[in-house]
């Protein structure tokens, strides 16, 4: 393996963690990431979740797309076993693209609503447990995905992961007061 | 001391609070206006055209009058109405609008001119002489005008904002609004109860009504407690639910903090986006007065505000001993001197507008007769009554005007649904509301108790019905309806002023004033007259006005016209609608994977859209930007140079026909390029103007990656999503935006090879293997992952690396290292534009959106072999015989810098938008020619090389002359890259 | 009757008996010289100049609502010529000299307020193109200055220049810019339309054109068939719905943009301002009220009413660049439609019809051009040539390739 | 506004980037030439009322879709994937 380090998308050397009240943020950089996009004429793999859903390893992005995610496995070719998973599709490398922020509530489902009310215009019915949905976040893109009733992973640009913590991280700091 | 007995204030906690440096008490569960009252205060404010003594005139949001400045210093919020201000420990407030004090206000000599400050006055002189506008008459007009000031600091609170969904928005917490989140919460549908009330109740609170023969507040405590317990069921309180937007979506704003002396940890306001299902609007009603002489007294106020200021906060709006009158033209001001009576008030009469006027208890009451004057200019001292063609005076303290009520129809009419006129109510009532609204209660005109609780139920099972839920009917308390008969009755005739719009100083001759200059229309008239346009938008006068000016032209009302409401229903802070991201957050920053290196390299950065870029590293010693920008490009040009360029956008491009593809949205041909190279590409609009430029790589038969310029990257895959989903779906082509996922970094310089050399696992980097326009998947630095391009922006031999964002400072910290003995040198956005202006590369100036290819010299790249987006409309006239072209300019003085931004001229030639010649885009020091160059766009600029121009910046003073080369000063061969 | 200082105080003194009506409500006659569609800021101005300049006073103004009732009535006043390109600028230039001498030419007081305006510019790439566009400002005598940061901090210290996510780097000025009283300027030129003899007439709705060989003969209306020597349509907002009925389809679509103002405050912001590094430009009414906008919604529409989002983002704009506003409250917004065109720039041109004139296309900049679109459609309707200043704002300018794009954002009119 | 998401349900207008009318989708073929082109790029209905048009779901799936919306009420009619659209149209 290269003798490069890398950092997380935070900059540091170890992912960020912090809890208010309920509510614990992490920071998850071992997640790899991949797209998965049909080709014409390809019919559909089995098992892979529909329109706003998400499995525990995929969730769907768009028409014909899908995100798989491959927790512990960033520091390898994430894109290329995928590839070798779902042949004849098309495969894009995302591990680097994104910064997945995790989080999970102490006491149940009704934390994380909270904060979702705060964050994102999205009906909590349509963010039930298995839901998942790409929307705005204080102006920024993200992927909300609903793990449990009590977790949630906020997926965003890794570009935009210094204001998405903040964003989050102020949300969560709030409801505490 | 007035206060009564009874009442919703608690005795045991007593709050101080300051008005104009006088301080006073009052206890919790007062708003300022109560608070005030029960200390005698009366003159609280001034008009604000005639500076006329004001007292507090209602006990709701609609209060024209008891305006004033909340809080001090940063935190002062003028223009706040005392009637919805909730006291606080310690609470400071001051009177607005005067010139000395409240009491001796210079400015009130505007009320003794108001015979030339008749309505429009002002369209019809100041003109004279042309010159003074701006001098005189505006500055002092513009002085005496306005309300509160702002205290010119930042807002030092904090404000957030949310999103909430429900099935039904019950806007309104009254009997109505109650019993509809009650039957709708019992139904079991998801329920928002907002009220702009600290406390739910509505009218419950303000009059003496019993429900099950218990006072009503019992009801509505048990009813909040059982709503409080349904986890379906939001309470908002302190919430105002302030406009009606499309598809059920209302915007709420809710007060957190504003009870409280400051907000400490938690924000002051927070904004609410509410999407609903359904909506029940039970916004209840305001009433309205009579206007009659010299009716803006303080001490005259509304009955029903002066009947919740004796129920609800124990106040009487005299002190003990003294009279108040009622002046009523329906039965419901009776229930003002029926409440004051039972409260221990002495009521001297209640004078009744109806000849045969019923009476309701024991009191002194005059039938057929009005209120035709009043005296006491700075609070109310006397009435004039008239009664059968006698005209006699009466003391009295105060005096309570009933003129009826106004339904609260203005959330109904934000989708321009107009209200209409109902006859037996003699209201406007709700028509065409918004989809999915449905209003109840007061604001339908069924304003009793027992009607409202029975409608609001109504209303919400309407409501779920179309929801599919089964609301099933609760079981209502035992409630009166008080008799509302009433008689039309607009206004008192009479030769002096008459008050219709307090606040903004409209009276009844100033309408018709309006109507005689023929400003009849409802519109020409507020206008006019500026009626209904003060911080109250007329709730107390827009009706009125309506009926007088119905009267005077003999038309009905509904003839006259109708009110349409605009949002916001009461004014909104303008910090919360700001949502609470502000300063440095007003937008995300979105930063580079060597962003903490090149920060600890001393770097400056620099705004480029969303992006934080490094502009330059300036070292020690380096005392100007020039100093290191100079340094950095001399080192691209002689050794080697790193840039992060990772912000350049990136999409992957997959599919079999993504060669064909990429030949439609592309201006030249793609579906020819070999894998393995890499082609530069221009995008045109359809319209034929360039778009974007960039490189693309094929990686694979079918796979691409497309490279766009850093601004336009979101544009870019847009237009590329629109022309493969709605153009051409039958393509198979595959697009994902894969820009945050690679750290790229630009390696520049003659020793750029040699660099690459010491860090690629045993890749063959010579010319033969991998020559200009390459590019490669490999592994560097021991196996990781790279994508290797050779191209180059600087005009040197260079390479672009990219690998996963993770490793980018790493990368970028061992190119440093291993290029240490070949001076490797950082360099940031300056730099690079440097080096790509000495070597003619277009950037945003050129591409600004009105060039073309044929301007950049570059027309034969848009292939005539093939269609692609943009080609056949390049072709137009205009565009075709534009002869404007990119060129190089060289300050004929070298160390005299030529802005960008300046115009071209022909040598000697007059100077003007006729015989302009172009303009110069992009300017800049060049160490390499050591002198000041630029690109700029010139008529017929590629036959004019040699030739001596005027580059004029008259803006800022300025000529130069320049002289017109190629836009390539560096390499204009293009050898170095080649080598 | 004229207007005076003098009458003021006569008319004061004696009760206000005195004062007439500002127009008369005339019968439409049955022909015209000249039928103006649209009682709004353009309209009304083209009938004063036909009157005033041309002396053709057989003119009816049809409005189906009351006069001023479209876009005149709901905006945020600002006046300036401060444009870049060579086709727009001479025009905006031209009508800010007749802005100059208004309240003069029709005796009623506009309050025309020359305030100025203060471009802010955030990066150098800004900086550069507002240097470009002040430069065409002064070869076309605009005038105007750059202004460095400290003048900026000296001018407006109460901008946020310290802790911004977009810093202020300076400014471009335009000191003959300002305001004026909306409303004022259309019952201005409507008084002085109608006591030149000009029919304004109220509450008619066109419904229809006569056609006869190629040829306008006069409109068909709800208060019946009127004749036309020459049919001139100024009802920018609704001028596809208009020339639809002349069976024509406009490089135009309607969109909504919203205005805002807030409750009267002391004298607060001294010109008007607009920010750079997001959509808010803001000034104070002569009553106190902080005027402001922002951009379009974006979406096709007619509704005259906006939706929240644009709302809040005017309001990020807004604290982003002047905190000290946060305290103040939103008294009022409205939305009105606008013709935005599809390259941002306005139609003043004949059509394939003869005797039948379009004025359009004005996106969100008409009120500062009223009075030289009036001026220019009246030159144009009275002679059949286009004004001087007006020669680049023809319908086929599309179509052969000579858009005046200012923003350089192509056949898109929401980004216009 | 909120826009009903064939495949996600009711969204969010401020997800979404406008475009504008649906014609823009019927590009026509080169060799119809050039004024078709500037009919295609330049004109446009524009009614007050029915409209189809053009939203990206830009901070969404990324699929553009077609939506018939009433440009006087804003009540939106129906709405589907702009990629279904043109095959059904084509």
């Amino acid at each position: 393996m290269t003798d490069l380090t890398p950092i997380t998308a935070l900059g540091a050397a170890k992912p960020a963690e912090v809890s208010h009240g309920s509510l614990t943020l992490t920071e998850r950089p071992d997640i790899g990431l991949a797209s998965l996009a049909l080709r014409k004429g390809v019919t559909c793999p089995e098992g892979l979740p529909a329109a706003g859903e998400a499995t525990d390893r995929v969730f769907w992005i768009g028409p014909g797309q899908w995100m798989i995610e491959g927790p512990g496995q960033a520091d390898s070719d994430f894109a290329a076993q995928v590839k070798g998973d779902f042949p004849g599709c098309s495969v894009t490398e995302q591990t680097d693209g994104f910064s997945v922020v995790e989080v999970h509530s102490h006491d149940g489902a009704a934390a994380i609503e909270a904060l979702l009310a705060k964050l994102v215009n999205i009906d909590p019915v349509a963010l039930a447990p298995g839901c998942a949905h790409r929307t705005a976040l204080h102006h920024m893109t993200v992927f909300v995905i609903r793990r449990a009733d009590d977790q949630i992973a906020i997926i965003g640009m890794r570009g935009y992961a210094g204001a998405l913590w903040h964003a989050v991280d102020l949300a969560a700091r709030r409801l505490e007061s | 001391m007035s206060r009564l007995s009874g009442g919703l204030i608690d005795r045991d906690t007593p709050l101080n609070f300051h008005f104009n440096g006088r301080s006073y008490q009052g206890y919790a569960g007062d708003t300022l206006a109560s608070a005030l009252i029960a200390n005698g205060v009366r003159l609280v404010g001034r008009s604000f055209k005639y500076h006329r003594p004001r007292g507090i005139f209602t006990a709701g949001s609609e209060e024209p009058n008891a305006l004033v400045t909340l809080r001090e210093g940063a935190r002062a919020e003028p223009n706040t109405r005392a009637t919805m201000t909730e006291l606080f420990d310690g609470l400071v407030a001051r009177s607005q609008n005067h010139i000395g004090s409240l009491e001796h206000d210079l400015l009130a000599v505007n009320d003794l001119l108001s015979p030339f400050l008749a309505a429009g006055f002002y369209y019809k002189t100041f003109m004279w002489p042309r010159a003074f506008w701006e001098k005189l008459y505006e500055p002092a007009i513009r002085r005496a005008a306005g309300l509160g000031a702002l205290s010119m600091e930042p807002d030092p609170d904090a404000y957030d904002k949310g999103f909430l969904h429900c099935d039904l928005l019950v806007i309104g917490g009254g009997a109505a609004g109650l019993a509809a989140a009650l039957t709708a919460g019992r139904a079991g549908a998801r329920v928002i109860l907002a009220d702009e009330d600290s406390r739910f109740g509505g009218r419950l609170l303000a009059e003496s009504d019993t429900l099950n023969g218990a006072p009503a507040v019992d009801w509505v405590a048990a009813v909040c407690a059982e709503l409080d317990q349904m986890p379906n069921v939001r309470l908002m309180s302190r919430t105002t639910v302030f406009g009606a937007y499309d598809h059920g979506i209302y915007g709420a704003v809710e007060r957190v903090a504003d009870h409280l002396p400051t907000p400490g940890a938690c924000v002051r306001q927070t904004l609410w986006r509410i999407t609903a299902r359904r909506t029940v609007l039970a916004a209840g009603a305001t009433e309205r007065h009579i206007p009659f002489a010299d009716n803006d007294r303080p001490g005259i106020m509304l009955a029903g505000a002066m009947r919740a200021y004796a129920n609800r906060w124990a106040v009487s709006p005299v002190p003990a001993g003294d009279k108040v009158a009622i002046f009523t033209n329906g039965d419901d001001g009776h229930r003002t001197a029926l409440d004051l009576i039972a409260k221990g008030v002495r009521v001297s009469h209640v004078i009744d507008t109806r000849t045969d006027a019923p009476r309701f208890g024991d009191y002194d009451l005059l039938s057929g007769a009005t209120v035709t004057g009043s005296r006491g200019r700075k609070g109310l001292r006397a009435i004039r009554v008239a009664q059968d063609g006698r005209e006699t005076w009466h003391i009295v303290g105060a005096l309570a005007v009933a003129g009826g009520w106004n339904p609260n129809v203005h959330l109904a009419s934000h989708h321009r649904g107009r209200p209409v006129w109902d006859e037996s109510a003699l209201a406007f009532l709700p028509h065409n509301p918004p989809m999915g609204m449905v209003p109840a209660g007061a604001c339908v005109g069924k304003g009793g108790t027992a009607e409202a609780l029975a409608d609001g139920m109504r209303a919400a099972c309407a409501a779920l019905a179309e929801l599919d839920f089964s609301a099933k009917p609760i079981s209502l308390p035992e409630a009166q309806n008080a008799s509302a008969a009433q008689a039309p009755y607009w206004h008192v005739p009479g030769t002096r002023r008459a008050w219709v719009d307090f606040q903004n100083d409209v009276t009844v001759k100033d309408i018709a004033l309006a109507h005689k200059e023929n400003m009849r229309s409802v519109e020409h008239l507020k206008r006019w007259t500026t009626l209904g346009m003060a911080t109250d938008q007329g709730k107390t006068s827009n009706v009125s006005a309506l009926a007088v000016m119905a009267e005077i032209t003999g038309a009905t009302i509904p003839e006259t016209g109708t009110t349409i409401f605009r949002p916001p229903y009461t004014g909104v802070a303008l910090s919360v609608l700001g949502g609470g991201d502000t300063g440095e957050h007003f937008r995300p920053k979105r930063l580079t994977p060597t962003h903490g290196w090149a920060k600890a390299q001393g770097a400056e950065f620099v705004e480029v859209g969303p992006w934080m870029r490094a502009q330059y590293f300036s070292r020690d010693g380096e005392t100007h930007w020039r100093q290191s920008v100079d340094r950095e490009v001399l080192a691209v040009r002689r050794d080697v140079g790193l840039c992060d360029v990772t912000t350049l956008g990136k999409i992957d491009v997959q599919g079999t026909d993504a060669g064909e593809f990429l030949n439609r949205v592309y201006a030249n041909m793609m579906g020819t390029l070999k894998v393995g190279m890499v082609r530069y590409g221009l995008m045109l609009r359809e319209d034929g103007h360039l778009f974007d430029d960039g490189t693309c790589a094929r990686l694979a038969e079918d796979h691409y990656v497309v490279t766009s310029t850093t601004a336009n990257a979101g544009a870019v895959y847009r237009n590329m999503e629109f022309a493969r989903q709605c153009l051409w779906p039958d393509l198979d082509v595959q697009l994902i935006s894969t820009t945050d996922a690679w750290a790229q970094i630009a390696v520049a310089g003659p020793k750029s090879r040699a660099l690459l050399q010491r860090i690629v696992d045993g890749f063959d980097l010579s010319n033969e293997a991998f020559p200009f326009m390459a590019c490669a998947e490999l592994t560097i630095c021991k196996g990781l992952r790279a994508r290797l391009f050779r191209i180059s922006f600087s005009g040197e031999l260079a390479y672009e690396v990219a690998v996963p964002a993770r490793y980018g400072q790493a990368l970028m910290a061992r190119l440093m290292e291993a290029g240490a003995d070949l001076g490797v040198t950082p360099y940031g956005t300056e730099a690079l534009g440097v080096l790509r202006t000495e070597k003619g590369h277009a950037a945003g100036a050129e591409l600004n959106g009105q060039t073309t290819a044929q301007m950049l010299g570059l027309g034969r790249m848009v292939s005539a072999k093939k269609d692609s987006i943009g080609a056949i409309m390049s072709r137009r006239e205009g565009l075709a015989q534009d002869r404007r072209r990119l060129v190089g300019l060289k300050s004929c003085t070298p160390e005299v810098q030529i802005p960008a931004g300046a115009h071209l001229f022909t040598k000697g030639a007059t100077q003007s938008l006729k015989t302009d010649q172009g303009w110069v885009t992009s300017a800049c020091y060049s160490p390499h020619v050591g002198g000041y160059i630029a690109l700029g766009f010139v008529e017929n600029g590629d036959r004019r090389m040699g030739e001596i121009l005027t580059a004029a910046n008259p803006l800022e003073g300025q000529s130069f002359e320049v002289e017109v080369t190629s836009a390539h000063f560096v390499d204009p061969e293009g050898g170095r890259l080649r080598d | 009757m004229k207007f005076s200082g003098f009458k003021v105080m006569q008319q004061a003194l004696t009760g206000h008996r005195g004062w007439a009506p500002l127009w008369r409500n005339p019968e439409p006659k049955p022909a015209y010289d000249v039928v103006i569609i649209g009682g709004g800021g353009h309209g009304l101005a083209t009938a004063y100049y036909l009157a005033s300049n041309f002396g053709i006073t057989n003119v009816a103004v049809l409005e189906k609502g009351w006069l001023g009732s479209g876009n005149i009535g709901r905006n945020t006043t600002i006046i300036r010529s401060n444009y870049l390109l060579p086709g727009n600028q001479p025009f905006y230039e031209f009508s800010m000299k007749l802005w100059e001498s208004q309240e003069q030419d029709l005796n009623f007081n506009s309050m025309v307020s020359q305030r100025s305006i203060i471009n802010l510019f955030h990066t150098d790439g800004q900086r550069d193109a507002y240097r470009r566009r002040g430069n065409a400002m002064h070869l076309s005598g605009a005038g105007g200055e750059m202004l460095s940061q400290e003048a900026l901090r000296e001018k407006l210290p109460f901008l946020n220049f310290d802790n911004a996510r977009f810093p202020i780097k300076g400014g471009l000025i335009q000191s003959r810019a300002g305001t004026a009283r909306h409303d004022g300027v259309a019952w201005g030129y409507a008084r002085a339309a109608d006591q030149r003899g000009v029919d304004l007439i109220q509450n008619c709705e066109v419904t229809g054109f006569r056609i006869e060989g190629g040829q306008v003969t006069g409109v068909e209306t709800t208060r019946g068939v009127i004749g036309a020597g020459k049919v001139g349509v100024a009802v920018a907002g609704s001028s596809s719905r208009v020339m639809e009925i002349a069976g024509m389809r406009l490089p135009i679509e309607s969109h909504v943009l919203q205005a805002f103002v807030s409750e009267g405050l002391k004298p607060t912001i001294p010109g008007v301002i607009t920010f750079g590094a997001g959509h808010f430009y803001v000034s104070q009414s002569d009553k106190g009220g902080l005027v402001f906008g922002g951009d379009i919604d974006g979406y096709n529409s007619y509704a005259q009413r906006g939706n929240l989002p644009v709302v809040e983002d005017v309001l990020e704009g807004g604290m982003a660049l002047m905190p000290m506003i946060g305290r103040a409250r939103l008294l009022r917004a409205w939305g009105g439609v606008m013709d935005m065109s599809m390259d941002g720039s306005p139609i003043i041109d004949r059509t394939h019809i003869d005797g039948l004139y379009l004025n359009g296309g004005w996106c969100y900049g008409g009120f500062k051009a009223t009075p030289a679109s009036g001026y220019a459609f009246a030159h144009l309707l009275a002679t059949d040539t286009p004004h001087e200043t007006a020669t680049a704002f023809r319908l086929d300018r599309f179509a052969r390739g000579y858009v005046i794009d200012e923003k350089g954002v192509g056949a898109q009119p929401n980004l216009h | 506004m909120l826009i009903p998401h064939p495949l996600l349900g009711l969204r969010d207008a401020q997800e979404f980037t406008y475009l504008g009318d649906a014609s823009l989708m019927s590009r026509p073929a080169p060799e119809a030439g050039e004024a078709a082109f500037c009919d295609y790029v330049f004109l446009r209905d524009n009614p007050a009322g029915v409209h189809r048009e053009l939203w990206f779901h830009e901070q969404g799936d990324r699929s553009w879709l077609v939506v018939t919306r009433d440009t006087v009420t804003h009540e939106i009619l129906g709405a589907e994937l702009a990629s279904d659209y043109a095959r059904s149209s084509s």
